[in-house]
């Protein structure tokens, strides 16, 4: 299983890189929410998942990391989800301005064939 | 007092927060903006005055201890730290009330939320808190940037944004790696687990902390990381270009922090291994940087240029790992960030005294008020090109004369040429910008001068500089007992650990 | 009353959620549930202008016994031509006439025709006196619009009137 | 725990799976959208309700108690699934290029108000 | 006799699931690949509601009702855009 | 008083600058009583100098780093404050009458008691970090003078190139008192000067001795850097008499010779000092003979000199010393005193061109006199002080011993420069006030009187000095050269006639020579037309070009604006750190075995890995990118499921819904499609790039997670329950353990809200594609959602109450509230929403971040730290227990914002579009209605 954990965020972070270093706002965008995918994933995994045993406490269940997986972990993935989305919201409207404001949506400003070199 | 070490965050984030309520209404908002900032020095100077003690403070959040929760750990370094933004952050506010911020939506609230970003990360002694602080200076820098702006800013916004974001996923990497091989997030507790790591583990907790390095390289614009930066601090607003000189200085302050506590002389196998990529990266990102502020066609890219060569000089001066050179790198880094600030006001001024050509080096034009920019022009470029009597020198003789003796021929050239480059770029630039200034043509009006509230801003900065330069030897004093601080870890991370909670049970 | 509770039924399914969804039942999650049977459906009022009248309910409760049926009756018929060779399939779309006028009428008949399968609603018409259905297996469209009017249409025209 | 509650749980649950499955199978393999449209009702009426079912005799045997809350899960499907099929088709019939809808019988007198009235109401809102 | 009932059930989803994940991919129009994720999403809810039949737990429950609530929203608003571009007009 | 000596000058600056709309006069009154009061301490101080004492003061400035505010005042000191302050004097009333009515006068005065005092504090420290420090305040202060007819080329580039050449030499120099410092173990002068051996014999000693040179050459202006100053010439005249003749280039001399004790007496010295000085000497003096320029020559005579002085230096007998010192004297008399003749004949002429001028002897024949007595000074010509040293550097070189080649070859360059001295004094004189008058088209007469003073002054000197050296200069040599020399002065004479001897006739013969020369070259061809470009400024100024050229190529073939490359850059910094340390094959040491893996957890990773492969292959058209991402969200999504974290399935899964809407938002503002990348390659390559991390981390992560775990969270879980009162530990790790991180992650949350709004507000963005018609009527999924709201939010409020002890929390619950809202946009439109239900989003993140925070407080009203938990369990009389922890007020924080934040961020893309054409019906302008908040 930690194989298929492990080579699912990788196969996540290939793809993301893949799209983050394309040339339009959109596509980057993408890749930035693929690679969130991974790290979260990434750091969910950093903590050894296991099945089946979620890190809410049942009564008479001794409260060892033998009956539940550790909770630290998620706690930092959510927090990492909900900054990457705020992180996203803004990455989305800064593009949409930028393509209003500069008629292009490559992430330089400019199509490539308009303008030349500085 | 006791909750000193939490008001910088605090502070901030409540007058954040209450400009929200308040409306678009701009008077309450600044006073609102003032009387937090007032605050703000006040409990930045308390810390920086109880850090001096020499003890760490260490302020264990919801009362649990420092491993279980988040510890904010005050040490001389992070209160010096914090002591500087809010020194920086008045004249910045002050430069904004001249009117960027009616034009700027949710300006006061941002500022002050980048404030309280900027001090979470400086106090903060656990990793992944850390990384939340970053992503609040950071958001709120889109937002300073960004707001109000248009066209090439948006442009020069999407780069900052797509790149920082790509900088937090790695920072996330990082840190999942860092705690699946270490168990825990608190720096203190970590470096004690890094020093008893198993052998096998040692090369991927490196290769963690070498993810790591990137990170915060990326945030401080070291090679190859630093080409964001320019841009992206000469589309932003005057005031905000200004503040924005501590961030890169976050970014290198991370890299104290971490290194020095985490992988620092405890670290048994990992020890120092950092510093040693360091330096060359320093070396060349500090050559590339004074080429770039010698090839810059605008002031504000010049200044940006310097900024990082600033933050390279920094890495110089911290990856000579002595408790002399971090010292001086320590004081340096306040001077410079007054400097470039100083600078990036200045240059706005300018800008709006010389009609369409702006900041433009390569076009003659008239300019406004040339006594009088020419004079903070002057100040801010001898102290920025490390001439004496200023801080500068005093920050850069420090350094060379820290330098151990292995490495004097190469960070002696380089810093003493890179310096010849900044004077010539600053010379270059004053003498297109006030002396070839010709006189307006008859009949159009000359600008508006500069308001009052600008001016002064910009003398506030340039007089932090004079201040720092008549009490080095105090400031200099403080920061060597901060980098003896800094390098001997061992206690630190000790007091850190043993710091009972107030009412629960300490952590065993 | 209307005022303070306008939907009763609304009300009701509220509360029925918030009992189904604490599981323990306690007077104090009895006394919450009741606060928000009042409260969200106020809060839901303010969204939407037509309210519906609600009559009827042996009417109502008899059509969802005949729609229970009906769903597994169709789905058994739906699953059979699926697993069955594709060319026994002939689609297609019917417009059925409405004499239903409210809007919650339609919608529950719209639902409905969507929920058995074989059949899905897939447009009203602008004037609302049409909804385009498209059928699984169309043999018959005046019998599958006759059918529909019969054992949905007319029901609801009851409930909703 | 009796037999006849087995084999009526197993009963449940294979239903349940099987239209599920059929559902699938339905959108994977039929050839033309709004046939395979009707393939996932079958997943979110009969296959998801049986399963509930089974859940909540599982639970109510085995787990903690009885509890019915399963039933939310079909109710709530219920009232989504008519919307995003409605939805759905109304995407296709966008994307169509020539119009698969039957042509509407020629259009009443238009009854002064009456039909009127509540869709003036309901848009009247939108418009601007 | 359950517990293989419910595990071959979870297998049978996880079928019923490729089959959905490949109309998603496959498409051949947009709906279709809207149509696919919206199966997927439903398959999702027998999945967990198997899941917690299997591990005896209910604490699956909420992210089935969760999907079941507002796992149609996404469908919604992809099929608005189908129409309309603008989703919220 | 050595203090307040130092001061005046600085403060007199400052008050000159301050003090605008004064008359002239006043002002340079105010300027000279700087030097003047400053002459009046010295000479204080003189009778405690001539019997040897050393008055000093010190002051801390930095002590733990050596440098001290140390100021002394031994004989050379006081020796060079006097030149400083007495040709200042002179100067300041020269500048007064020679300054035009449009010059801005306060500023020339204020530059000039900059320079001064910067001058004076470099000849009186005591510490050598504190004589760099004014060495370098030299260098700023001669810029702006320079520089100070702004308007003119010449002068900002004359002003640059000598910035530029000094100032590198300041660093050179810096770097050299560092090394200097660190061999004797202090900046301390008195220390320094005793050490003289133990630095000579130090390894370091050749660099530290090279960086000072440097500093010394460039400043005195040695060849080969000699260049600039015949360039800063564009400066107004009083600035060459006083910076470029008396003082600036003077203070590398001077540094010379306050460092001999220290530096010299080593062959390395010897050779380079006395060679360079050699060079000088010879270059300046054949260049001074084809200059046009009046003060272009005396530019290139002061090389010359300066050239002398330092070969002096590097002789190094104590005579040469002497000889040395007392040139310097001699030079800044008479030097200063032809600058200022020259400046009052360009002044009165209106030219320095010696081709123009001619014949001035009979229009101003006052000032010619004093300008010839003064060339004939610079010529060496007897019974001129110029004579004196000059005999004496003729003796020196005729007397080097042990270096028989070096004797030679000095001696013949001192004859030659002697020629070549005499040829361009007599060119000086010869061409300006001999021959024809010019035609220049004005009247040419005597200056204004107070503007001679000076100039008569300094020849009067100049006589003096030559004619009865004892009694005018010998005192004053005597205690400057004790100041190099120590107390040990070596016998010498100062008399003008030492009998007939070799310097004597090397002296006659380079007169007889010179003359020779000059008009031999005269009748040779015609030393008009000869223009001597300068070579220095060639190289100077290609060097400049190309480093410009240089760094602007470089930075913007790095730095060129992509952001592609930035991101490629990071990614690859990233994958070279991270797997250089495991290339040894680290990686999979120390490795365990895994877990087995389910058939249906492929089943997962078949669609996670199917969808992100399919996102990627799908990515140029938009739209179905958007689709199959949806499954990779759902899949991991499922993940968490599976893996035991339902808190995290809930909330990826709202999260991907809101975040699937906010795309398909901005997806209307964008084209619906990616154009195809030109490049091939660069596909490949990022492709293998991509490839590259993807298996780096995959190999990271297996290598981490196969490891044993070592965490702390075992405490958490046993802590949960009793001290934070709550059964869900990821909900309280969120809310208490690391509530601070909730804290910040909701601040982002807010600011992103923010963030938005700022950039929305006022934007009205033009969408991709329009579809006609009207908006979509969706009757039936309107109604249907009517009646999910309610049951949504009851569902919201579930999920928060219990997500202290069940899956759940703020969070979940905040967008369990916000996407029934959104689902309401989408299907009635927002302006019906928001018509109906007026919230104001941006309130509602203010208040929500306040709930946080004042929860947070409130343990500190209880003496706790911030964020610590509080619990009690009030029985109501009906209702039975209720529990109540105070983590549930930070979650209505968190609830709060992330509501309102995730509304604001919705429903202000929802906004942005354009007007839309009004509906025939309507008229007028129908502008959409305003925005939330
Ligand atoms: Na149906
Ligand atoms: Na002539």
């Amino acid at each position: 299983m930690e194989f298929a954990l492990a080579s699912g965020i990788g196969v996540l972070t290939a793809c993301g890189i893949y799209l983050l270093l394309r040339a339009r706002s959109f596509d980057v965008i993408l890749g930035l929410t693929l690679l969130s995918y991974a790290t979260n994933l990434l750091i969910f995994a950093a903590g050894r998942p296991v099945i089946g045993k979620p890190p809410v406490l049942r009564e008479g269940v001794a409260e060892t990391l033998a009956n539940y997986t550790d909770p630290l972990p998620q706690a930092l993935v959510l927090t990492a989800i909900v900054i990457a989305f705020a992180m996203t919201a803004v990455a989305i409207v800064v593009a949409m301005r930028s393509r209003a404001d500069n008629r292009s949506d490559h992430v330089d400003g400019r199509e490539p064939d308009a303008g030349g070199k500085q | 007092m006791a909750h000193l070490p939490v008001l910088p965050v605090l502070v901030p984030l409540v007058a954040g927060a209450l400009m929200l309520l308040v409306g678009r209404r701009i008077g309450p908002q600044r006073a609102i903006a003032w009387t937090a900032m007032a605050a703000l020095l006040a409990t930045a100077a308390l810390l920086a005055r109880e850090a001096d003690r020499g003890e760490i403070l260490v302020y264990l959040l919801g009362d649990w201890p420092a491993r279980l929760g988040i510890a904010l750990t005050v040490d001389r370094t992070s209160a010096l730290m914090v002591l500087t933004t809010a020194l920086l952050a008045a004249p910045c506010l002050l430069y904004a009330c001249s009117g960027w911020d009616r034009r700027a939506p949710h300006f006061h609230a941002l500022f002050q939320l980048q404030l309280a970003g900027l001090n979470g990360a400086f106090l903060t002694g656990d990793l992944f808190n850390l990384f939340v602080f970053f992503e609040v200076l950071l958001i709120a820098s889109y937002g300073l940037m960004l707001s109000g702006g248009r066209g090439p800013r948006m442009r020069a916004g999407l780069h900052y944004v797509a790149f920082n974001i790509t900088a937090s996923t790695l920072f996330l990497v990082a840190l999942g790696l860092l705690y699946g091989l270490t168990g825990t997030l608190n720096m203190a507790e970590m470096s004690l687990r890094v020093a008893a790591a198993d052998p096998d583990d040692v090369a991927l907790i490196q290769a963690a902390s070498g993810i790591l390095l990137v990170v915060f390289c990326a945030k401080a614009a070291l090679l190859p990381l630093y080409l964001w930066l320019p841009e992206t601090y000469s589309h932003a607003p005057a005031a905000v270009a200004a503040l924005f000189t501590v961030m890169t200085k976050v970014g290198v302050y991370a890299v104290l922090r971490v290194y020095t506590l985490v992988f620092g002389s405890e670290a048994g196998e990992l020890a120092g291994w950092a510093w040693d990529w360091l330096l060359p990266a320093g070396i060349a990102t500090l050559v590339l940087a004074s080429l770039g502020a010698l090839a810059s066609p605008t002031l504000r890219a010049q200044v940006s240029w310097l900024v990082i060569a600033s933050a390279a000089t920094l890495f110089i001066a911290f990856s000579l790992d002595t408790p002399a050179s971090v010292s001086a790198g320590l004081y340096y880094l306040v001077q410079s960030t007054f400097v470039t600030a100083a600078l990036f006001l200045i240059a706005d001024m300018v800008r709006r005294q010389r009609g369409k050509a702006g900041d433009r080096l390569d076009i003659a034009a008239p300019l406004g008020h040339k006594a009088a920019l020419g004079l903070l022009l002057l100040v801010a470029g001898v102290a920025v090109a490390g001439l004496p009597p200023l801080p500068g020198f005093i920050g850069k003789f420090a350094l060379l004369a820290a330098v151990p003796d292995g490495r004097v021929a190469l960070v002696w050239t380089t810093v003493l040429v890179t310096s010849l480059l900044a004077l010539v770029a600053m010379a270059r630039s004053g003498s297109q910008l006030v002396w070839r200034a010709e006189a307006f043509p008859d009949g159009a009006a000359a600008p508006r001068p500069p308001r009052t509230a600008q001016r002064i801003a910009a003398g506030v900065l340039l007089g932090y500089l004079g201040a720092l330069m008549l009490v080095s030897a105090p400031v200099l004093r403080y920061t060597d007992a901060a980098a003896a601080q800094l390098l001997a870890p061992a206690p630190a991370a000790d007091a850190i650990r043993g710091t009972a909670p107030t009412k629960r049970a300490p952590s065993p | 009353m209307k005022r303070f509770l306008p939907s009763l039924p609304l009300s009701l399914a509220v509360f029925v959620l918030w009992m189904l969804l604490v599981s323990n039942f306690s007077p104090a999650q009895a006394a919450l549930g009741l606060a928000l049977a009042v409260a969200l459906p106020l809060l839901a009022d303010m969204l939407a202008p037509e309210r519906a009248r609600f009559g009827r309910l042996p009417v109502a409760l008899k059509l969802g016994a005949v729609v229970l049926v009906d769903i597994v009756r169709s789905n058994i018929e739906v699953a059979r031509l699926i697993l069955g060779p594709e060319r026994a399939i002939s689609p297609g779309f019917v417009q059925v006439p409405l004499d239903l006028r409210n809007i919650h009428g339609i919608t529950a008949l719209a639902s409905i025709i969507t929920l058995t399968p074989g059949t899905v609603s897939a447009e009203l018409s602008e004037d609302r006196r049409h909804l385009l259905v498209h059928c699984f297996n169309l043999r018959d469209a005046d019998q599958v619009v006759a059918t529909i009017k019969a054992r949905y249409e007319a029901p609801l025209k009851e409930i909703f009137p | 725990m009796s037999t006849a509650f087995e084999i009526m749980m197993v009963a449940l649950l294979a239903v349940g799976a099987f239209f599920v499955l059929v559902g699938s199978l339905g959108l994977a393999k039929l050839s033309d959208f709004f046939k395979r449209l009707h393939g996932p009702t079958k997943a979110s009426t009969l296959g998801v309700g049986c399963v509930m079912i089974a859940s909540i005799g599982h639970h109510a045997v085995l787990g903690d108690g009885l509890g019915l809350r399963e039933l939310l899960i079909t109710g709530f499907l219920f009232i989504t699934a008519p919307i995003s099929a409605h939805l759905m088709a109304k995407a296709a019939l966008a994307l169509a290029a020539e119009d698969p809808r039957p042509s509407l019988p020629p259009r009443d007198e238009p009854q002064a108000g009456e039909g009127d009235g509540p869709r003036r109401a309901e848009t009247g809102g939108r418009r601007s | 006799m359950i517990e293989t009932a419910v595990v071959v059930a979870m297998y049978v989803v996880g079928l019923a699931m490729l089959l959905s994940l490949w109309r998603l991919l496959r498409g051949p129009t947009v709906p279709d690949r809207i149509l696919g994720l919206d199966t997927l999403y439903v398959n999702t809810i027998a999945l967990l509601i198997l899941f917690g039949m299997h591990l005896d737990s209910s604490i699956y429950f909420e992210a089935a009702l969760i999907i079941a609530m507002l796992g149609f929203v996404g469908t919604v608003m992809l099929s608005k855009y189908v129409m309309r571009r603008d989703i919220v007009e | 008083m050595l203090e307040l000596l130092l001061a005046l000058p600085f403060v007199l600056a400052l008050l000159v600058a301050i003090l605008r709309n004064v008359p002239r006069a006043a002002t340079a009154w105010l300027a000279a009583s700087a030097p003047l009061l400053g002459l009046a301490i010295l000479a204080w101080y003189t009778p405690a100098v001539m019997s040897g004492e050393i008055p000093q003061v010190t002051h801390a400035w930095i002590p733990q780093a050596g440098l001290l505010f140390d100021l002394r005042l031994d004989g050379l000191a006081w020796m060079f404050a006097g030149l400083v302050l007495g040709i200042g004097v002179l100067i300041v009333m020269y500048a007064r009458y020679y300054l035009s009515s449009s010059d801005c006068a306060p500023r020339f005065f204020a530059y000039l008691l900059l320079f001064m005092g910067a001058m004076l504090g470099m000849v009186l420290a005591g510490n050598l970090l504190l004589l760099v420090v004014f060495w370098e305040l030299t260098s700023v202060s001669s810029f702006l003078l320079i520089g100070y007819w702004t308007h003119r080329k010449d002068a900002r580039e004359g002003a640059r190139m000598a910035l530029t050449i000094t100032g590198a030499g300041g660093l050179a120099l810096l770097g050299g008192v560092l090394l200097l410092g660190k061999i004797a173990g202090s900046f301390q002068l008195d220390v320094v000067l005793a050490s003289g051996d133990a630095i000579r014999a130090h390894p370091l000693y050749a660099p530290m001795l090279g960086l000072v040179l440097l500093g010394i050459f460039t400043k005195s202006a040695q060849f080969p850097l000699h260049f600039w100053l015949p360039h800063a010439m564009a400066a107004p005249t009083p600035v060459s008499a006083y910076l470029h003749s008396a003082t600036m280039v003077k203070a590398g001399v001077f540094l010379l010779a306050r460092l001999h004790p220290a530096l010299a007496g080593s062959d390395l010295f010897f050779y380079t000092v006395s060679g360079i000085g050699a060079a000088t000497l010879l270059v300046g003096a054949w260049n001074a003979i084809f200059q046009h320029d009046l003060k272009g020559l005396l530019a290139y005579s002061t090389i010359s000199h300066l050239g002398l002085i330092t070969l002096l230096f590097g002789l190094s007998t104590p005579m040469a010393v002497v000889a040395g010192v007392f040139h310097i004297l001699n030079h800044a008399v008479f030097k200063a005193s032809l600058f200022m003749a020259a400046g009052i004949i360009d002044h009165e002429a209106g030219t320095r061109d010696m081709r123009r001028l001619g014949g001035l002897r009979r229009l101003m024949p006052f000032t010619s006199a004093l300008a010839i007595i003064a060339s004939l000074a610079m010529a060496g010509v007897p019974l001129l002080n110029g004579f004196l040293s000059k005999e004496m550097f003729f003796a020196e070189a005729l007397e080097i011993r042990g270096h028989d080649a070096m004797r030679l070859g000095v001696s013949i360059a001192a004859f030659l420069a002697g020629i070549f001295g005499v040829a361009y004094s007599l060119r000086f004189v010869h061409d300006t006030f001999f021959g024809a008058p010019p035609d220049l088209g004005r009247e040419i007469h005597e200056p204004p009187r107070w503007m001679k003073i000076p100039v008569e002054i300094l020849v009067v000197a100049c006589l003096a000095v030559g004619v009865v050296p004892a009694l005018t200069i010998a005192p004053v040599l005597e205690t400057s050269a004790r100041g190099v020399l120590g107390p040990a002065l070596p016998e010498y004479s100062l008399a003008v006639w030492h009998g007939f001897n070799l310097p004597l006739l090397m002296s006659i013969g380079s007169m007889v020579l010179g003359v020779t020369l000059y008009f031999g070259l005269r009748r040779l061809f015609d030393i008009h037309a000869v223009i001597r470009r300068s070579l220095g400024r060639r190289v100077f100024r290609g060097n400049v070009q190309a480093l410009l050229r240089l760094a602007w190529r470089f930075t913007y073939a790095i730095a060129n604006g992509n952001l592609q490359r930035y991101l490629l850059l990071t990614v690859l910094a990233a994958l070279v750190l991270a797997a250089a340390p495991l290339a040894d094959g680290a990686l999979l040491a120390g490795a365990g075995a895994g877990q087995p893996m389910p058939v249906l957890g492929w089943v997962v990773w078949a669609v996670l890995a199917a969808a992100a492969i399919a996102t990627v292959a799908l990515h140029r058209q938009r739209l179905l990118a958007l689709v199959v991402i949806g499954a990779v969200g759902l899949a991991v999504s499922l993940v968490f499921v599976f893996l035991s974290a339902p808190d995290l399935a809930l909330t990826q899964l709202l999260v991907e819904m809101v975040t699937i809407a906010l795309m398909l938002l901005a997806l209307n503002y964008l084209p619906q499609e990616s154009p195809k990348g030109r490049s091939r390659l660069r596909r490949v390559r990022d492709l293998a790039i991509a490839g590259a991390a993807g298996i780096g981390v995959t190999g990271l992560v297996y290598a981490t997670i196969t490891r044993p775990s070592q965490t702390i969270a075992g405490e958490l879980l046993a802590r949960s329950l009793p001290e934070a009162y709550g059964s869900n530990v990821v909900n309280v790790i969120l809310v208490d353990f690391r509530g601070f991180d909730t804290l910040g992650e909701i601040a982002v949350f807010g600011i992103a809200g923010l963030v938005v709004h700022a950039l929305l507000r006022r934007s009205r963005l033009t969408p991709t594609e329009v579809i006609p018609g009207g908006p979509a009527l969706l009757p039936m999924p309107a109604n249907l959602s009517q009646l999910l709201f309610p049951l949504a939010l009851a569902v919201s409020v579930y999920l928060f109450l219990r997500g202290h002890n069940q899956p759940g929390g703020g969070f979940i619950a905040g967008l369990v509230l916000a996407i029934p809202l959104l689902l309401q946009y989408v299907i009635q439109g927002s302006q019906y929403v928001e018509q109906r239900l007026g919230f104001d989003y941006v309130r509602c993140i203010g208040i929500g971040l306040l709930a946080a925070v004042g929860t947070g407080v409130a343990a500190m009203l209880f003496d706790l730290p911030f964020l610590s938990s509080g619990h009690a369990d009030p029985v109501l009389p009906l209702f039975g227990p209720l529990p109540l922890a105070s983590a549930l007020g930070f979650d209505i924080g968190v609830y709060l914002v992330v509501f309102g934040g995730a509304m604001l961020i919705l429903s202000m893309m929802g906004t942005v579009k354009p007007r839309r054409k009004a509906p025939p019906a309507a008229t007028g302008d129908a502008a959409p209605r305003g925005t939330p908040a």
